[in-house]
């Protein structure tokens, strides 16, 4: 039988092609050619992994793993090979990434129009989206090793991408270093993956777990530690979650793209990937378990009091990180997975509408001076509100099928797996609160622009106008992904997932999970209310309340000061360390004093060879002679003593 | 027949050599060394490599000697005068060169008894088998060659033209 | 077969060989004056002898009777060697010369010196040693003039020869031998269908040669090493008696040879230009001599050309003559390479 | 009538150019017979390969003598022009002469 051609590479190739000549030429090339370069290359790819998706749907066998990739490293007995795998993870994964990634790249090329550097912003979303699909595709921790750095990079530079912003670059470094710290994370991870199996590939680690469990549970832990440090790192979550909010200083469609649908879920993608090792440690498992848990908690309701609009929705985002991550905690993979998908659908529709109505207002973020833009921007507002519900977990939009499914894993892992639920619940409480407050905000109420005028001439909401098509056609689908997206069902999803994720942990599917439906949809309608307390007529049962609880109140605006501790605890410090050792150890000792010994030993030899350096060609030649003599002596000198058959040796070594 | 043309060309190979350290004039010289070309030619054929007896001809004698004796005629500097500007060719130089042939000849006296005997009916390594090599195994190394002449060519130009300023 | 019967057979081919050879150097001499002269509307020379045909006799003697000069300024060993260089590289490459069917007798080649594997190469590497008779002997002069010529003939030598080495690629690709007999059976089956200047395609190649050869042979129009008007004689001018015969003896047998080389590579050597179209002969010595008739003929009528030339088409200036070497000339040759190479692989 | 001769002749024959083209780099006065030693010991380096070649059959050992020519060709290029340049400044060739960096 024919090995499926599914041209694996391709789908990682096209968006580098993408890059390659937008990088190189996209300076010379105008505009048009530039964005036709940009979103045909995705959609190629997209295109490779539809036809895959298709070839599944007929009934192909799964997992396929590329046959005769390269090899990359092979040390002996270790190999990594650049080898591409496709299985029922990757192939989500890929849909929801090169999907979602050509919408944004759409919208992008209308949001972008004006901007500067437009060849280099496109550059920059391709390689994204080709170090994403090749850590998506990876079939071993090394090569995911390389998309996870890479979406790093790509991160990076978009998040930097205003360059002539202090702000813009300061927010990248501090993404680039916090993601460091999480590498290290990563990398300590996969080497003691090496020294236990002697393999990085995802398949062999598994037959060997699977074989015989050969590592005990403490090394398990460690490993997986390890890899939850990585995964805190890339998917923004308690210690390490703090660069996700600045890195908002990128473009919207970026903040969508990958600060919100796909390279943030990078941790999630590798805690599911790796889950054979994770079902081996339930300390590992609980850590994610509340590490997920706590940081949604902890990110909603900071996002209560954020003004800026994107603010909100990255500590949004962060939150329903959590929630994925609890999800993986509890052993529902596939749910969290499911999560994944459905929030990228509504949390990169929230960006792109956010997105809409910041271009509508000229670049304007702060919701207190936006409002009223309901009539100004219908599709915006109706594609939002769409997207609002399906992340309050509204029955039946998205977001209701994919968190209910989390939050009844949790609440049927044991006591523990109770208290998360319970945190779990008031936090989709606070979800519903923040995404409302924010809705009517923006949308509904009177426009406040005109009360600050700060340069900007009249309010914003009086030129409010709506988005090209162009935007505002990935919105519409988004929107309608966001509605449709949960009715797969998680039964149905568990089942696609299960020959890479295990056995789902659903057992009791009756009354209990009806009735925690029932109440997650009444909690969210709460939510609601006590937005439309505060914020539905005017602000001041906002003002009032805030005025009660002024000291929360300024914790959270203050963002519970970990930005500062952590200043003050490790940034400080080290910098403290590192001028120590710049200044005194590398500036006095080792630069000047290595200088004043090289000085003198070079000064000193000089003395001494100069004489020899007569300039006479016949004398350089005399000692080049004596030196090919001696050489030619000390090599033979075996065989003119006659002690050993060096003749021999050669004549036979030639042979 | 063999043993004859081996003794009669390693002789005029010898005397050039010989001829070219004599000669005070570098035409001499240059000559001198395109008998010493030519008879290793023939020595090749002698070996069975006929391409390399060939390139051996129109190569060196051809092209790199006919630069040298244009050079010599250009520059038309005249017999060599005897200078005694190194102490060290003359100390150091000459007991080395002594050192160096008695080392190699030792060497390949040693050595040389498990070699085999050159004989005319030996067969020929013909062009194809060279070609089939150089162009197969070998291609990258010739296409590497074939730049660096190019680089020869240029740097040649460059070095040998007069300063615009001065010119 | 025994070393005296290789020997004994060796020397007679070789001796008549060369008496051949030379008595056609000398009569190419006589076709060049009268037919110059009727292109000039002059009779040529017509006294010594019936239409003149004893006249190259007539002028050897006189070389060889006349007193031999050696200026006292030059450079003695080389001013004597240089002419021995010159005609004994013109008389060495006849040696690989095949001028007649493959015919053996006690197992030796009939109408070739010696039948080489590498043939072709011989021709340019003894080409490239013809170099040092012309510019030893400039040198050795110790006169401006010879100086001058022997450095424009050197570097047009050295000029051309690329050209004329590279434009018979294409017949070695064709023929996937160096050998110049190889190189004549290939174009033996269908005449002149299959000679290399038109069955063969090398038409290009074939001009390409012609006038690199011209070149190569100092001859019209790329006569400048002797050009006249500005260097009196060029680099023999301070060459009399007989130097100055060998040298002129080497032009011709160069010229003789280079039409050997064209017939044999490009016109199918002495292969009838009717090919199969004709029956094989039954008669022994029409087997034997209609291939020398007709190489000799194709040889002939190059030479004509060669005159025709001369008589016809002024003089190239030198930067013209090197500008059109070295741009023209050497990348056609290439580009004929290429593309020969892409023919004989992809059809 | 075809009497071999034996291998090591030949790498005699090699060393003893070799040994001669040292021993003209080191004696000869003039910048371009010392640059013709050179290719002497080129030339008996060639023939060493060669002979190798022949002893084991090894046709590499011919291609490396190709190689060595082209390389030679491109020093002669280069080491000529530079030759005519140090001549041009100098006015000399006499390799005592030329011992300074400074012009």
């Amino acid at each position: 039988m024919n090995e499926p051609m599914l041209f694996l590479p391709l789908i990682a190739l096209f968006p580098f092609a993408g890059f390659l000549l937008n990088g190189l030429f996209g300076s010379r090339l105008p505009k048009a050619i530039v964005s036709t370069i940009a979103l045909l290359f995705p959609l190629l790819s997209f295109a490779v992994v539809a036809r895959a998706a298709w070839m599944v749907h007929g009934g192909m066998l799964l997992p396929v793993a590329e046959s005769g990739a390269p090899t990359w490293i092979a040390v002996g007995g270790f190999h990594v090979g650049f080898q591409f795998v496709l299985d029922q993870l990757s192939l989500v994964m890929l849909l929801v990434v090169t999907g979602v990634g050509f919408l944004i790249h759409l919208y992008s090329v209308g949001y972008m129009e004006h901007e500067q550097g437009y060849w280099r912003y496109f550059a920059y979303l391709n390689l994204f989206l080709f170090f994403m699909t090749v850590l998506v595709l990876a079939g071993n921790y090394l090569l995911m090793f390389v998309g996870w750095e890479g979406v790093g990079l790509a991160s990076y530079l978009l998040i930097g991408f205003y360059i002539d912003r202090k702000s813009a670059g300061d927010a990248g470094k501090k993404a680039f270093v916090v993601n460091r710290v999480g590498d290290f994370g990563f990398l300590i991870g996969m080497f003691l993956l090496i020294a236990n199996f002697g393999t990085l590939n995802f398949h062999r680690i598994g037959t060997q777990l699977a074989g015989h469990p050969a590592i005990s549970g403490a090394t398990a832990t460690l490993i997986c530690l390890c890899l939850i440090l990585g995964a805190t790192g890339k998917s923004a979550q308690i210690p390490l979650y703090i660069w996700l909010p600045d890195a908002m200083e990128g473009p919207t469609p970026v903040s969508a793209l990958i600060h919100a649908a796909t390279m943030v879920t990078a941790g999630v993608y590798m805690i599911a990937r790796t889950h054979a090792l994770f079902d081996l440690s339930p300390t590992a498992m609980m850590v994610v378990a509340v590490v997920g848990t706590a940081t949604a908690f902890f990110a909603a309701t900071v996002a209560m009091v954020q003004t800026d609009i994107k603010r909100v929705l990255a500590y949004s985002t962060i939150s329903q990180l959590g929630y994925m991550f609890l999800g993986c905690g509890v052993g529902a993979y596939s749910a969290a997975v499911f999560h994944l998908m459905t929030h990228a659908f509504f949390k990169a529709l929230l960006f792109l509408a956010a997105g809409s109505v910041i271009h509508g207002l000229s670049g304007e973020q702060d919701m207190r001076r936006m409002g009223g833009l309901r009539k100004a921007m219908p599709v915006t507002f109706w594609t939002m509100t769409a997207a609002v519900l399906a992340i309050s977990g509204f029955f039946p939009f998205a977001g209701f099928f994919s968190k209910d499914a989390i939050l009844a894993a949790a609440f049927q892992h044991g006591t523990l797996g109770k208290a998360l639920w319970t945190v779990g619940l008031i936090t989709a409480l606070l979800t519903s609160f923040y995404m409302f407050r924010l809705w009517y905000l923006t949308f509904l109420g009177e426009s406040r622009g005109a009360a600050h005028q700060d340069g900007h001439g009249d309010g914003h909401a009086a030129h409010a106008h709506e988005s090209p098509w162009i935007m505002l056609l990935p919105l519409v689908v988004l929107a309608l992904l966001s509605v449709t997206g949960g009715w797969i069902g998680i039964e149905r999803f568990a089942g696609f997932l299960e020959p890479v994720t295990g056995q789902a942990a659903m057992v009791d599917a009756g009354h209990t999970e009806l009735f925690l439906s029932v109440l997650a949809v009444l909690v969210a309608a709460l939510g609601w209310f006590l937005a439309h307390l505060f914020f539905g007529r005017d602000g001041e049962a906002a003002a009032q309340a805030a005025q009660s609880l002024a000291p929360i109140r300024r914790l959270l605006q203050g963002k519970y000061w970990i930005d500062e501790i952590y200043t003050a605890l490790i940034v400080r410090p080290v910098q403290w360390l590192a001028r120590f050792v710049l200044g005194w150890l590398g500036e006095w000792t080792l630069v000047r004093g290595s200088a004043w010994l090289m000085s003198g030993v070079v000064g000193l030899s000089g003395e001494l060879l100069r004489r020899w350096q007569s300039g006479n060609l016949r004398s350089y030649a005399a000692w080049l002679a004596a030196g090919a003599a001696a050489l030619l002596l000390f090599a033979l000198a075996g065989t003119l003593l006659g002690l050993n058959g060096f003749a021999d040796s050669i004549h036979w070594a030639v042979r | 027949m063999h043993l004859v043309l081996f003794l009669i060309f390693a002789l005029f190979a010898l005397a050039g050599a010989a001829n070219l350290l004599l000669q005070k004039h570098p035409i001499n010289s240059a000559l001198s060394l395109i008998v010493v070309m030519s008879s290793l030619a023939v020595l090749y054929l002698l070996l069975g490599a006929e391409f390399l007896a060939m390139a051996q001809v129109i190569v060196y004698a051809g092209a790199i000697m006919v630069l040298f004796t244009f050079v010599v005629m250009l520059l038309n500097e005249g017999r060599e005068e005897k200078t005694w500007g190194s102490h060290a060719a003359r100390v150091v130089g000459f007991p080395a060169v002594v050192a160096l042939l008695a080392v190699l000849a030792s060497a390949i006296l040693r050595a040389g008894r498990h070699y085999g005997m050159v004989s005319l009916s030996d067969g020929i390594t013909t062009t194809q088998d060279l070609s089939r090599v150089l162009f197969r195994d070998l291609l990258l190394p010739f296409e590497l060659t074939s730049v660096l002449i190019l680089i020869a060519i240029l740097g040649a130009v460059a070095l040998a033209r007069k300063d615009d300023g001065n010119a | 077969m025994q070393l005296w019967m290789f020997v004994v057979l060796s020397v007679v081919k070789v001796a008549v060989v060369l008496v051949i050879f030379l008595t056609a150097v000398a009569y190419t001499v006589l076709l060049e004056r009268k037919l110059v002269g009727r292109i000039q509307n002059r009779w040529g020379p017509t006294r010594v002898g019936p239409f003149g045909l004893l006249q190259p006799l007539v002028d050897g003697l006189k070389l060889f009777l006349k007193e031999d000069i050696i200026p006292s300024g030059v450079y003695r060993p080389l001013y004597l060697l240089a002419p021995l260089i010159a005609l004994s590289c013109s008389l060495l490459s006849i040696a690989v010369i095949p001028f007649g069917e493959t015919m053996r007798w006690h197992g030796m080649r009939l109408f070739v010196l010696s039948d080489l594997n590498i043939g072709l190469l011989i021709l340019l590497s003894v080409t490239s040693i013809g170099v040092y008779g012309i510019a030893l002997s400039g040198w050795s002069s110790n006169n401006k003039y010879s100086l001058l010529g022997s450095l424009r003939a050197s570097a047009q030598m050295i000029s051309y020869e690329l050209a004329l080495g590279l434009s018979l690629v294409g017949v070695v690709l064709r023929a996937q031998s160096l050998s110049l007999t190889d190189i004549v059976k290939v174009q033996s089956v269908h005449g002149i269908a299959s000679w290399n200047v038109f069955g063969g395609g090398q038409i290009f190649a074939f001009l390409i040669y012609l006038m690199a050869a011209y070149a190569e042979t100092n001859r019209a129009p790329f006569d400048l090493p002797e050009a006249e008007t500005e260097l009196t004689g060029g680099y023999h001018t301070e060459y009399s008696s007989m130097k100055f015969a060998m040298f002129f003896m080497a032009e011709y047998g160069n010229m003789i040879t280079v039409s050997c080389v064209a017939t044999l590579l490009f016109l199918g050597g002495w292969t009838s230009p009717f090919g199969d179209l004709l029956p094989p002969p039954q008669n022994l010595v029409v087997g034997v001599l209609g291939p020398i008739f007709w190489f000799v003929a194709k040889v002939f009528a190059f030479l004509f050309l060669y005159i025709w030339v001369r008589g016809t088409l002024p003089r190239f200036r030198y930067d013209q003559l090197m500008s059109f070497g070295w741009k023209f000339l050497l990348p056609a040759a290439m580009l004929n390479i290429v593309g020969t190479s892409l023919v004989l692989a992809f059809l | 009538m075809n009497t071999p001769v034996p291998a090591d002749w030949y790498l005699l024959l090699s060393a003893a150019l070799f040994t001669m083209g040292v021993i003209g780099f080191l004696s000869k006065r003039s910048l371009i017979t010392v640059f013709m030693s050179i290719e002497l010991m080129l030339n008996a380096v060639n023939l060493s390969f060669v002979t190798f070649a022949h002893e084991w059959h090894a046709v590499k050992g011919q291609i490396f003598v190709f190689f060595v020519m082209m390389v030679a060709a491109a020093e002669a290029a280069v080491g000529l022009a530079i030759i005519i340049a140090i001549f041009r400044v100098r006015g000399t060739l006499t390799v005592d002469q030329i011992d300074r960096m400074k012009l």
